[in-house]
C-alpha cells in the first residue's frame, strides 16, 4: 500500500469529480446525470477515506463522514427520482433540455 | 422738511384704497387720486419753501442688516429733489386732473387711477432716496408703474408689446445700475450719497472704478430716460393713455435717468471718461432722435421722438459738466412736454386719430387747445422768451464752455430739426384744411383745459428763474454749498444765443414755408435723397437690427440649450436606463431554463474565481 | 431640556391622519374640511414658536433629545459611540423654514380643495408629506434628517402618481429614481461620516470633521472630506436641483397637482439648500470655501440655463419649472460667494421662492380649474375675465423677476451683492439672469393675462372663497419681506455672522 | 457509547429540536392513520403549536451559558441561539400562511405531508445552526435540503411544480457535492470535522502549498453553499424554482432556507477561515479574500436587482428580490466588521417580517385567479385599502425606505462596511446604487396596488382568513415597530447574546 502515494488517490478523486460534474452538467438524460453527481459524491468518498487514512493527520472521522454521504447521497437519489417520475407523469420526458417551462 | 416722506405715501394711500375700493367707487375714483396728489403737491411746494431757508435734511432708519452690514432706508431733503417734488406732484397732480375727463367713460377708470397712485408714490420715493439702494427700488417701481400704464389697453397685441419692451428695455439699462452699485459699495462701503461722495473725494476708489461704476450707473439711466441705444421702448411706450405719456414719458420717469446722472454728478464729475460718455451719448440721442422726428406721423410719436431728443440734451449738459442747465432743462421740459402731451390728448381726443396726416384746420374748432399748443411748440422750439430757450441757451452755452465744440454744433443743429419737426407737426394739425371728415369735433372739458393752461403757463414763465438777464437764481440756489457741482452760472459768448435764437427760427420759417405756406414741395428733400429718408423713416432700423441680432441671439441660445437639454441632460437618463434595462435583459437571457445551464454557471463561476485566486495569489 | 414642543409641532398632522382614517371615505366635505383643518396646529405652534423667539425665547429652549437607537454595544470606549439619538431642535434658519412650511402647508391644503376625487387618502398623505417636511428642519442628527428627507419621498411618490395628469406615473417614477440617487448618495455620505467618527450629531461632527477637540475613530484624509462634500453637492444637487440633474423636476413641475407643486418647488427644492447650507457649509467649511468658485458657477450656469430654457417653453408650467431652476441659481450664486451677503441671500432667496412659486401654482391650480388647460397659446385676455386672478398673477411674476418692495428682490440682491465681492466677473455674467427672467416671466404672463382670448371659455369666474386666503396670506407675506426684511434677518443674525470673512 | 455516558449529556440543550422532532414524527403518524375525512389543517395547527413551543423553549434557553454536548458536534452558544430564534419565528409565520394556502389544483390532498416535510426541514436548518462539526453541519444541510426538494415538488399533478423540484434538485445536488468536495479538503489538512479542533489546526499552518489548498476549498465551499443562499454564481435555480412551487414553499424557502444558509455560511467560513493565516502570517485568509467575496455580493445585488426589473410574475420577481437581499447581506459579511451579526441577524429579522409579510399578501391575492402576474395586484387599494397599505409597508420596507425596519437593517449593515478599515467604499456605493434601482420594481408592485385599476373593474372585497391575518398583522406592526424602536431588537440582542463572543469559545 505505501506504494501508491496520497496523491494519486486525491487525482482519482478530482478526476472523478470532474467526470461527474461533466455529466451532470451535459447528459439529457436525467437518470444519467443523477448518476453523475453519485460520481461527484462519491470522489468526495475517496477523498475522505483518503485523508482518513493517509492524511497528515489520520483519524477515523473521514470515515464516519463518509458514511453520512452515502446515505444522504442515497436519500437524494431516491428523491430525485420521485419528482423525476412525477414530472414524467406530466411531460413524458427525462430530458433535461424540455424542462424549460420556467425561465428568464 | 422732517415729515417730507409724507409725501410719497399720500399717493400710496390712493393706489391701496382704489384697489380695494375703486370698484364700488366707479369714476368718483378720480377724486380720490385728485386730492390725495393734491395733497403731496402742496406738501412739496412746503418742503421746497422750507429748502429754500434751510439745509438739508436727511431722516434714516435700519432697513436691512448683513452680519455686520447695516443697510438703511430714509430720506432727504435737498436742492434737487426738494425741487423735483415739486415738479412731480404738481405735474402728477395736473395729470390726475386731465385724467377724469380724459378717462372718462373707460371701464376701467379706477384701475387707471390706482396705477398713476403708484407711479406717483413709486417716482416721489425716487425724488427722495437718500441712497443708491433705495433709489435702485423705487427706480424699479416707476418701471412698473409705468410698464402697467403703458399696458392698460391690455388687450391690444400692441399695447401688450409695448408695454414689455418697456420694462424689459430699462430692466436692461437696471441691470447696468444694480452691478454699478454693487461695484462701488463694495468700494466706498456704502449706499449712502453723502458716503459715497465723500469717499470718491478722498481719493479711495481708483480711477478706473470710478469710470467702470459710473458708466455702469449711467447705463442704468441711458434704459430709463431712453438714450440712445435703448431708446426705442419710448415711442412705443405712447400705447398708453395720453396722459400717462405726459406723466411717465415726458415729465418725469424719463426724466429719472437725468435725476440718477445729476445725483451722481460727483462721482461721474471725477472720471472724464465717464463725462465725456455721457455728453457723447447725450448729443447723439439728441440729433439722433430729431431726425426720426422728421419723418414721424403719429402725434405722440413724433412728441415722443422729441421727449427722447431733448432728454438727450439733458445728459449732454451734465456730460459737459453743466450741472445747472440740466436739471434747469429738465424743468422747463416737464412743463411744456406735459403741456405737448396733453394738447395732443386733446387734439386726439377731439379726433380720435393719432395720424397728423388726417388732421389738419383744427385751430377753429379747439380753441383752446390749439394756442396751449403752440405755446409748447415755441417754448420747445427754443423761441426766446419762453421757458424752452432759457435753458436750451444754458446748455449749449455748458457744451461750448467745456470745449465739446463738435458736440455743440450737433447740439445746434438738433435745436433747428426741433423746431422744424415741432412746428411741422403744430401746422399739419391745426392749419390749412381738415383731411378727413370729423363729426363732433369738441374742446375738451375744463378739467382738461384746465391742466393745459396751467401748465401754458408755467412753460412761459418757468425760465425765469434763471436767466442771465435777470440772475441765475436756481442755479445759485442748486449748487449752493457743494462745489463738485460746479458753478451757478456758466458764462459763454453771447454769438450761441444768437445763433440758437436765429437757428430756431430757421427751423420754424422752413416749416412754414413746406407745411404752412406750401411753397416747398413737402418732398423736396424726400425725393432727392430717397435711402435717407427711408433709413431715417424707420428709425434706423434700430427695432429691426435688435430683432435680428439681439433677440435672434436669445433665440439661438434658448435652442441650442433645449438641444442639449433633449440630447445631453436626457440622453445621460436614458443611457443609464438603457444600461440598467440591457443588464436586466442579459440577465433575463442567460436564465434560459435549462437546469445544466444553471449549474454550468455556478462551476464557471467557481472556476474563474479560483483562477483568479490562484494568479492573484502567486500560486500559478 | 426636554420640552416635546419640537415633537408636538412636527407629529401634529399625525392627529389628523388617524382622524382622516376613521372618517368614510365618500365624505367628501369632512374630510376636506379635516384635511385642512389637520394642517392648522402645526401652523400655530410653528408661529408662536417664531413669536415667542421674536419676544426673547431662547432658541436652545426648544431642542429635545431621547435616547433613540444604539449601534452594537461600544460603551466600553465611549458611552455615546454609535449612538443616535431623537433629537429635535431648531435654530433661526430652521425655525423659518418651519413657519414657511407649515404656512405653505396650510395654504397647499387649502388649494387642494381642487382635487377632484379620493379625498382621504389625498389628505393623509398630505398630511404625512407635511410631517417629513417639518422633521427635516428640526433634525439635529443626520439619521434622523435622513428618515424625515425620505419620509417625504413616499407621499410624494404617491401623491404625483395618483393625482397628477397625464403623464404622472413617468413622473412619479422620474421623482423617485433621481431623489432615490440623491439620497443614496447622501445616505452614503452620513454613514462614512457615521462609521469613522461614531456620531451623526450634526453640532459635533461640525466639530469633530474639522478636527476640534475630541477625536474621530479613523482619521480623515482631506481627500476623503472632499469626496463626502462633493457627494453632498450632488445629493442636495439632485433635490435643489442643479444643472444637469434637474429633468425629474421639470416632469414633476408639469405633471403634479399644483398643489403639490406649491409644496415641491415651495419647500421640498429647499431642502436642498437646507442642506447644503446646514451640512456642506457647516460639517465641511475648508472643503466649501475651495469650491466655492465652482458653487457660484453652477448657479450662474443654472440661473441662466433656467431662464434661456423657460423663454422658449410654450407650456406655462414649464416656464415656472425653468423658472425654478434658474431661481436656484441664485441661491447657489449666494452660497458661491460665501460671505455673509450672499449666504444671507440665498437663505432668503430660499423662503421667498417658496411663497413666491406657491403662490404661482396656485395660480396656475385657479386657472386650470376654470380652463383646463395650461398651455400659454391657448390662453390670452384674461385680464378681462379674471381681473383679480390675473392680477396676483402679475403680482407673482413680478415677485418672482425681483421687483423691489416684494421678497425676490431682496434676496437677489443680496446673493449678487455677496457675488460682486468675491467673483465680479462672474456675477456680471450672471446679472444677465436678471434681465432674461424679466423677458421669460412677463412673455409667459402677459400672453396669459393680456392681449385677446384665443379661445372662447364660457362661465370663467374670477377667484371665489376659499381662493381669496392663499393668495392674500402670500402675497402679503411676500410684500411684507421685501418692505421689512428683519423678519426673515433677525432669526438669521448669529447663522450669517461668521461665515466667509 | 455506554448509557450512561448517553444520559450525562445535557440533553435539554436541544429542548427545541427534540419538540419539532417530536412533532414531526406525531404528525406523520396522525397524517396516516387519521381518516380522510379529517382535515388536515388541523396538523397544520398542531405543527404550530410546536414551532410556538419550540419558540418557548429556546426562550427558556436564552439565559445559557455556551454548552456543547455530543463531543462539541452540538453547541448552544449565542449565535445558535439568535439564529434559531429567527428560524422558528420565521417558521411559524410560514406555517400560518400554509395553512390558508389553497390552490386550484390543491395542496389539499397533500397537505399533512406538507408539515411534516415542513418541520423536517425546519429541524435540518436549527441543526445546521448549532452544530459544531462538518459531519452534523451536512446532515442538517441535507434534511433541510431534500425536505425542501419534496416541498417544491409537493404538487404533484402541477407540471411547473415538477419541473422546480427537478431543478432544485439536480442544483442541490451539484451543489452539495461540490460544498462537500472542499470539506473533504478541509478535513485532509487538518484531520478532523470538528470545527473547534479544525480552527486550532489551522492556526499554524504554514506551508504555503497547504494554504493554496485551503484556498480552493474556501471557494468550493462558499460556491456550495451560495446554492443555498441563492447568490451569484449558484443563484439561478431560485426565480424557476420560486415560480413553480407552492406559496407557502416559497416563503419557506426565501426565509428559513435563505436564513439556514447564511448561518452555515457564517459557522463554517467564521469558524475556519478566520484562523488560516495567510502567507504574510498576519492577515487570516477570511480577511484577505474580502475582495472576492466583495464581487460576488457586488454582483449578485446588481443582478437581482436588474433583471427584477424584467419580471411580470410576482413570485419570479421575489425571487430576484430574495437574491438581492442576500447580497446585501453578503455584504456584512464580506466586511466581517465588528457589528457583523448584529448587522446580518437584525437584517434577517426585518427580511423575515417583511418578506413573509408580503408573500402573506402575494398568496391572498394569487391563490384566487391562480395567476401570478403582477398585474392581478391592480386596484387592491380599491378593493381593500387595509391590505394595500399593508403591501405598501412591505414593499417600502423591502426597498429600504425609513420608518421600517429594511431600513435599519441595511443601516446596519454600511456601517459594518464602512466603520472597518479600509473601508469597503465601493460595495457600500453599488449596494445602495442596487437599492436605487430596486425602487423601480417594488414601485411597479405600488403602483399597480395604487394607481391601477383592477382589470375587469369588479371590485370585490379580499376575504382574508384567520391565519393570514395574523401574519399580516403581526409582519406589519413588527416591520415597523423595529424600524421606528429598533432598539428593542438591539437591546434584545445585547442584553442575550453578549456580541456573540462565545462564537469562538
Amino acid at each position: 500500500m505505501n506504494g501508491v502515494p496520497i496523491s494519486a488517490f486525491l487525482a482519482l478523486a478530482l478526476i472523478l469529480f470532474c467526470i461527474g460534474l461533466y455529466g451532470a452538467l451535459t447528459k439529457r438524460n436525467t437518470i444519467i446525470v443523477l448518476i453523475s453527481i453519485e460520481l461527484m459524491l462519491n470522489a468526495v468518498n475517496i477523498n475522505l477515506v483518503t485523508f482518513s487514512k493517509f492524511g497528515m493527520v489520520p483519524s477515523i472521522t473521514g470515515q464516519i463522514f463518509t458514511v453520512f454521504v452515502i446515505a444522504v447521497a442515497a436519500a437524494e437519489v431516491a428523491v430525485g427520482i420521485a419528482i423525476l417520475l412525477s414530472l414524467y407523469r406530466n411531460r413524458r420526458t427525462v430530458n433535461t433540455d424540455e424542462m424549460n417551462t420556467l425561465k428568464n | 422738511m422732517e415729515n417730507a416722506w409724507l409725501i410719497p405715501l399720500f399717493p400710496l394711500l390712493s393706489f391701496l384704497f382704489l384697489l380695494l375700493f375703486g370698484k364700488k367707487l366707479k369714476e368718483a375714483s378720480a377724486y380720490v387720486g385728485i386730492l390725495l396728489t393734491l395733497a403731496s403737491l402742496v406738501y412739496s411746494v412746503i418742503v421746497l419753501v422750507g429748502r429754500l431757508t434751510n439745509d438739508t435734511y436727511k431722516a434714516e432708519a435700519d432697513w436691512l442688516q448683513i452680519g455686520n452690514l447695516q443697510l438703511t432706508v430714509g430720506f432727504e431733503v435737498n436742492q434737487l429733489n426738494a425741487l423735483m417734488l415739486v415738479i412731480v406732484s404738481l405735474v402728477s397732480f395736473l395729470v390726475h386732473t386731465y385724467s377724469k375727463g380724459y378717462m372718462h367713460g373707460d371701464e376701467r377708470f379706477p384701475v387707471f387711477y390706482a396705477y398713476l397712485g403708484l407711479f406717483t408714490f413709486a417716482m416721489l420715493g425716487l425724488v427722495l432716496s437718500p441712497n443708491l439702494l433705495q433709489t435702485y427700488i423705487f427706480w424699479e417701481l416707476v418701471g412698473v408703474g409705468s410698464f402697467l400704464l403703458i399696458g392698460f389697453y391690455f388687450h391690444k397685441d400692441s399695447a401688450k408689446a409695448a408695454a414689455k419692451k418697456a420694462f424689459i428695455m430699462t430692466r436692461i439699462g437696471d441691470v447696468g445700475l444694480l452691478i454699478g452699485m454693487i461695484l462701488l459699495f463694495w468700494q466706498t462701503g456704502s449706499f449712502e450719497y453723502d458716503e459715497i461722495f465723500a469717499s470718491v473725494q478722498a481719493g479711495e476708489v481708483s480711477g478706473t472704478m470710478i469710470t467702470l461704476t459710473s458708466i455702469l450707473i449711467f447705463v442704468g439711466a441711458v434704459g430709463k430716460s431712453g438714450q440712445f441705444p435703448l431708446h426705442t421702448w419710448l415711442p412705443d411706450a405712447m400705447e398708453g393713455p395720453t396722459p400717462v405719456s405726459a406723466l411717465i414719458h415726458a415729465a418725469t420717469m424719463v426724466a429719472a435717468g437725468v435725476y440718477l446722472v445729476a445725483t451722481m454728478f460727483p462721482v461721474f464729475a471725477a472720471s472724464e471718461t465717464a463725462m465725456a460718455t455721457v455728453a457723447i451719448v447725450g448729443a447723439v440721442t439728441a440729433i439722433f432722435a430729431a431726425t426720426i422726428g422728421l419723418t414721424q406721423t403719429d402725434i405722440k410719436r413724433v412728441l415722443a421722438y422729441s421727449t427722447v431728443s431733448q432728454l438727450g440734451y439733458m445728459m449732454l449738459a451734465l456730460g459737459a459738466a453743466g450741472y445747472v442747465a440740466g436739471v434747469f432743462h429738465l424743468m422747463t421740459h416737464a412743463f411744456f412736454k406735459a403741456l405737448l402731451f396733453l394738447a395732443a390728448g386733446s387734439v386726439i381726443h377731439a379726433v380720435h386719430t393719432q395720424d397728423i396726416e388726417k388732421m389738419g384746420g383744427l385751430w377753429k374748432r379747439l380753441k383752446f387747445t390749439a394756442p396751449l399748443f403752440l405755446i409748447g411748440t415755441l417754448a420747445i422750439s427754443g423761441v426766446p422768451l419762453l421757458s424752452g430757450f432759457f435753458s436750451k441757451d444754458e446748455i449749449l452755452i455748458a457744451a461750448w464752455a467745456n470745449g465739446n465744440y463738435v458736440l455743440f454744433w450737433l447740439a445746434v443743429i438738433a435745436a433747428f430739426f426741433t423746431a422744424f419737426y415741432m412746428f411741422r407737426l403744430f401746422f399739419m394739425v391745426f392749419t390749412g384744411k381738415p383731411r378727413s371728415e370729423y363729426k363732433n369735433v369738441h374742446e375738451s372739458p375744463a378739467s382738461m383745459t384746465g391742466p393745459m393752461v396751467v401748465l401754458g403757463i408755467l412753460a412761459v414763465i418757468s425760465g425765469y428763474v434763471n436767466t442771465p438777464w435777470f440772475g441765475t437764481f436756481l442755479g445759485d440756489w442748486l449748487v449752493e454749498g457743494n462745489e463738485a457741482l460746479g458753478h451757478g452760472h456758466i458764462e459763454g459768448p453771447a454769438w450761441i444765443m444768437i445763433v440758437a435764437t436765429l437757428v430756431s427760427l430757421a427751423g420754424i420759417y422752413l416749416a412754414y414755408l413746406m407745411y404752412m405756406k406750401r411753397s416747398l414741395a413737402q418732398d423736396w428733400f424726400t425725393s432727392r435723397a430717397p435711402t435717407v429718408y427711408s433709413i431715417v423713416n424707420n428709425k434706423y432700423f434700430i427695432d429691426e437690427i435688435y430683432q435680428s441680432t439681439i433677440v435672434y441671439a436669445t433665440k439661438a441660445v434658448s435652442l441650442f440649450l433645449r438641444f442639449i437639454e433633449l440630447f445631453l441632460v436626457e440622453g445621460l437618463v436614458k443611457s443609464v436606463t438603457g444600461i440598467v434595462q440591457g443588464l436586466g435583459k442579459l440577465g433575463a437571457k442567460l436564465q434560459n431554463g435549462q437546469v445544466q445551464a444553471y449549474g454550468t454557471v455556478a462551476f464557471v463561476g467557481l472556476a474563474v474565481l479560483m483562477l483568479i485566486f490562484a494568479l492573484t495569489g502567486g500560486y500559478l | 431640556m426636554n420640552s416635546y414642543y419640537l415633537s408636538l409641532l412636527v407629529f401634529s398632522p399625525l392627529l389628523g391622519i388617524v382622524l382622516l382614517a376613521l372618517m368614510p371615505k365618500s365624505n367628501e366635505k369632512g374630510l376636506k374640511m379635516l384635511g385642512v383643518l389637520a394642517t392648522l396646529p402645526a401652523t400655530i405652534l410653528a408661529l408662536l414658536a417664531y413669536f415667542s423667539y421674536l419676544g426673547g425665547k431662547d432658541l436652545a429652549s426648544f431642542s429635545e433629545q431621547v435616547n433613540w437607537m444604539r449601534f452594537s454595544d461600544f460603551s466600553a470606549i465611549h458611552a455615546n459611540l454609535f449612538t443616535v439619538k431623537y433629537e429635535l431642535g431648531i435654530d433661526g434658519f430652521s425655525l423659518l423654514m418651519i413657519v414657511l412650511t407649515s404656512v405653505l402647508a396650510t395654504l397647499a391644503a387649502i388649494a387642494s380643495l381642487h382635487i377632484k376625487n379620493e379625498w382621504k387618502g389625498y389628505y393623509m398623505l398630505f398630511l404625512l408629506l407635511e410631517i417629513g417636511m417639518l422633521g427635516v428642519f428640526t433634525a439635529q442628527n443626520l439619521i434622523l434628517f435622513f428618515i424625515f428627507f425620505e419620509i417625504t419621498l413616499i407621499p410624494m411618490f404617491f401623491l404625483i402618481g395618483k393625482w397628477g395628469y397625464f403623464n404622472k406615473e413617468k413622473a412619479a417614477y422620474s421623482f423617485l429614481i433621481y431623489n432615490g440617487l440623491g439620497s443614496a448618495i447622501l445616505l452614503i455620505v452620513i454613514m462614512v461620516l457615521f462609521a469613522k467618527t461614531g456620531t451623526t450629531n450634526i453640532e459635533t461632527l461640525k466639530v469633530l470633521v474639522n478636527g476640534g477637540e475630541g477625536q474621530t475613530l479613523a482619521a480623515m484624509s482631506e481627500s476623503l472630506k472632499m469626496g463626502l462634500f462633493i457627494a453632498l453637492l450632488i445629493a442636495f444637487g439632485v433635490k435643489l436641483p442643479i444643472f444637469p440633474l434637474h429633468s425629474w423636476m421639470l416632469r414633476v413641475h408639469v405633471e403634479a397637482p399644483p398643489s403639490i407643486v406649491m409644496l415641491h418647488s415651495g419647500i421640498l427644492l429647499k431642502i436642498g439648500a437646507f442642506g447644503l447650507i446646514r451640512f456642506g457649509m457647516g460639517i465641511f467649511p475648508e472643503q466649501f470655501e475651495t469650491l466655492a468658485v465652482l458653487i457660484a458657477i453652477l448657479g450662474v450656469i443654472n440661473l441662466l440655463y433656467g431662464a434661456f430654457l423657460a423663454f422658449i417653453q410654450t407650456d406655462f408650467k414649464m416656464v415656472l419649472a425653468y423658472s425654478s431652476i434658474s431661481h436656484m441659481g441664485i441661491v447657489l450664486i449666494g452660497l458661491g460667494a460665501s460671505n455673509e451677503a450672499g449666504v444671507q441671500g440665498a437663505i432668503f432667496q430660499v423662503v421667498s421662492h417658496g411663497l413666491i412659486s406657491a403662490l404661482l401654482f396656485f395660480l396656475v391650480s385657479v386657472l386650470y380649474e376654470r380652463v383646463q388647460t395650461t398651455q400659454m397659446n391657448e390662453l390670452g385676455g384674461f385680464a378681462k375675465s379674471m381681473p383679480i386672478a390675473s392680477g396676483f398673477l402679475l403680482a407673482g411674476a413680478m415677485a418672482s423677476l425681483g421687483l423691489p418692495g416684494m421678497s425676490g428682490f431682496v434676496s437677489e440682491f443680496m446673493a449678487f451683492l455677496g457675488l460682486f465681492k468675491e467673483m465680479p466677473i462672474l456675477a456680471a455674467i450672471g446679472a444677465l439672469g436678471i434681465i432674461m427672467t424679466a423677458v421669460y416671466l412677463l412673455r409667459a404672463v402677459l400672453s396669459i393675462t393680456y392681449g385677446q382670448a384665443n379661445r372662447e371659455y364660457a362661465g370663467i369666474r374670477d377667484l371665489r372663497s376659499f381662493e381669496w386666503a392663499p393668495v392674500l396670506v402670500l402675497i402679503g407675506l411676500i410684500i411684507l419681506i421685501g418692505v421689512y426684511p428683519a423678519v426673515l434677518s433677525q432669526p438669521l443674525e448669529n447663522i450669517v455672522l461668521g461665515i466667509g470673512g | 457509547m455506554d448509557l450512561e455516558t448517553l444520559l450525562s449529556f445535557d440533553w435539554g440543550l436541544m429542548a427545541p429540536e427534540f419538540i419539532i422532532l417530536i412533532a414531526t414524527v406525531i404528525l406523520t403518524l396522525l397524517d396516516l392513520f387519521l381518516p380522510k375525512k379529517v382535515d388536515r389543517k388541523l396538523l397544520g395547527w398542531l405543527g404550530f403549536a410546536s414551532v410556538l413551543l419550540a419558540i418557548a423553549a429556546l426562550t427558556g434557553l436564552l439565559d445559557n451559558p455556551l454548552g456543547s454536548i455530543l463531543h462539541d458536534t452540538f453547541r448552544l452558544d449565542a449565535f445558535a441561539k439568535a439564529f434559531k430564534l429567527l428560524l422558528l419565528v420565521g417558521s411559524a409565520l410560514v406555517l400560518l400562511l400554509a395553512i390558508d394556502y389553497e390552490s386550484k389544483e390543491g395542496l389539499t390532498e397533500y397537505r399533512g405531508e406538507f408539515y411534516y416535510l415542513f418541520l423536517t426541514g425546519l429541524l435540518g436548518a436549527m441543526i445546521m445552526s448549532s452544530s459544531g462539526d462538518l459531519i452534523t453541519l451536512f446532515v442538517g444541510l441535507e434534511t433541510l435540503s431534500i425536505s425542501s426538494y419534496i416541498l417544491a415538488g409537493l404538487r404533484k399533478k402541477n407540471l411547473k411544480s415538477n419541473e422546480s423540484a427537478m431543478k432544485y434538485v439536480i442544483n442541490g445536488s451539484i451543489s452539495t457535492a461540490i460544498t462537500l468536495f472542499g470539506m473533504s479538503y478541509l478535513y485532509g489538512i487538518t484531520g478532523s470535522t470538528n470545527l473547534k479542533e479544525m480552527s486550532d489546526m489551522l492556526m499554524s499552518i504554514s506551508d504555503s502549498q497547504h494554504i493554496y489548498l485551503l484556498g480552493l476549498a474556501f471557494f468550493m465551499v462558499f460556491v456550495g453553499l451560495s446554492f443555498k443562499l441563492a447568490s451569484v454564481p449558484f443563484h439561478m435555480w431560485a426565480p424557476d424554482v420560486y415560480e413553480g412551487a407552492a406559496t407557502p414553499v416559497t416563503a419557506f424557502l426565501s426565509v428559513v432556507s435563505k436564513i439556514a444558509g447564511f448561518v452555515i455560511l457564517i459557522r463554517v467560513m467564521v469558524s475556519i477561515f478566520a484562523s488560516v493565516p495567510m502567507e504574510d502570517g498576519t492577515t487570516p485568509m477570511l480577511f484577505a479574500l474580502q475582495d472576492f467575496i466583495g464581487f460576488l455580493a457586488a454582483v449578485t445585488m446588481i443582478l437581482g436587482n436588474v433583471v427584477a426589473l424584467r419580471q411580470r410574475n410576482i413570485k419570479r420577481m421575489f425571487a430576484y428580490s430574495s437574491i438581492a437581499h442576500a447580497g446585501y447581506l453578503l455584504v456584512a459579511f464580506t466586511a466581517m466588521s465588528y457589528v457583523m451579526f448584529d448587522s446580518i441577524w437584525f437584517y434577517m429579522l426585518a427580511y423575515v417580517f417583511m418578506n413573509l409579510g408580503a408573500f402573506a399578501i402575494i398568496q391572498l391575492v394569487t391563490m384566487k385567479t391562480g395567476s401570478e402576474d403582477i398585474s392581478e395586484f391592480a386596484g387592491l387599494y380599491r378593493r381593500s385599502p387595509i391590505l394595500a397599505v399593508t403591501m405598501g409597508v412591505f414593499i417600502l420596507s423591502l426597498a429600504g425606505i425609513p420608518g421600517t425596519a429594511g431600513f435599519i437593517g441595511k443601516l446596519n449593515i454600511f456601517l459594518g462596511a464602512l466603520m472597518v478599515n479600509p473601508s469597503h467604499y465601493v460595495l457600500a456605493s453599488i449596494m445602495i446604487g442596487a437599492t436605487v434601482i430596486s425602487y423601480f420594481y417594488y414601485f411597479g408592485i405600488l403602483s399597480q396596488v395604487f394607481f391601477r385599476p383592477t382589470a375587469t373593474g369588479e371590485e370585490t372585497k379580499v376575504k382574508v382568513p384567520v391565519g393570514t391575518t395574523v401574519v399580516i398583522i403581526l409582519c406589519a406592526a413588527a416591520t415597523i415597530l423595529f424600524g421606528v424602536m429598533p432598539q428593542l431588537a438591539f437591546d434584545f440582542l445585547q442584553t442575550n447574546f453578549e456580541q456573540f463572543i462565545d462564537f469562538m469559545g
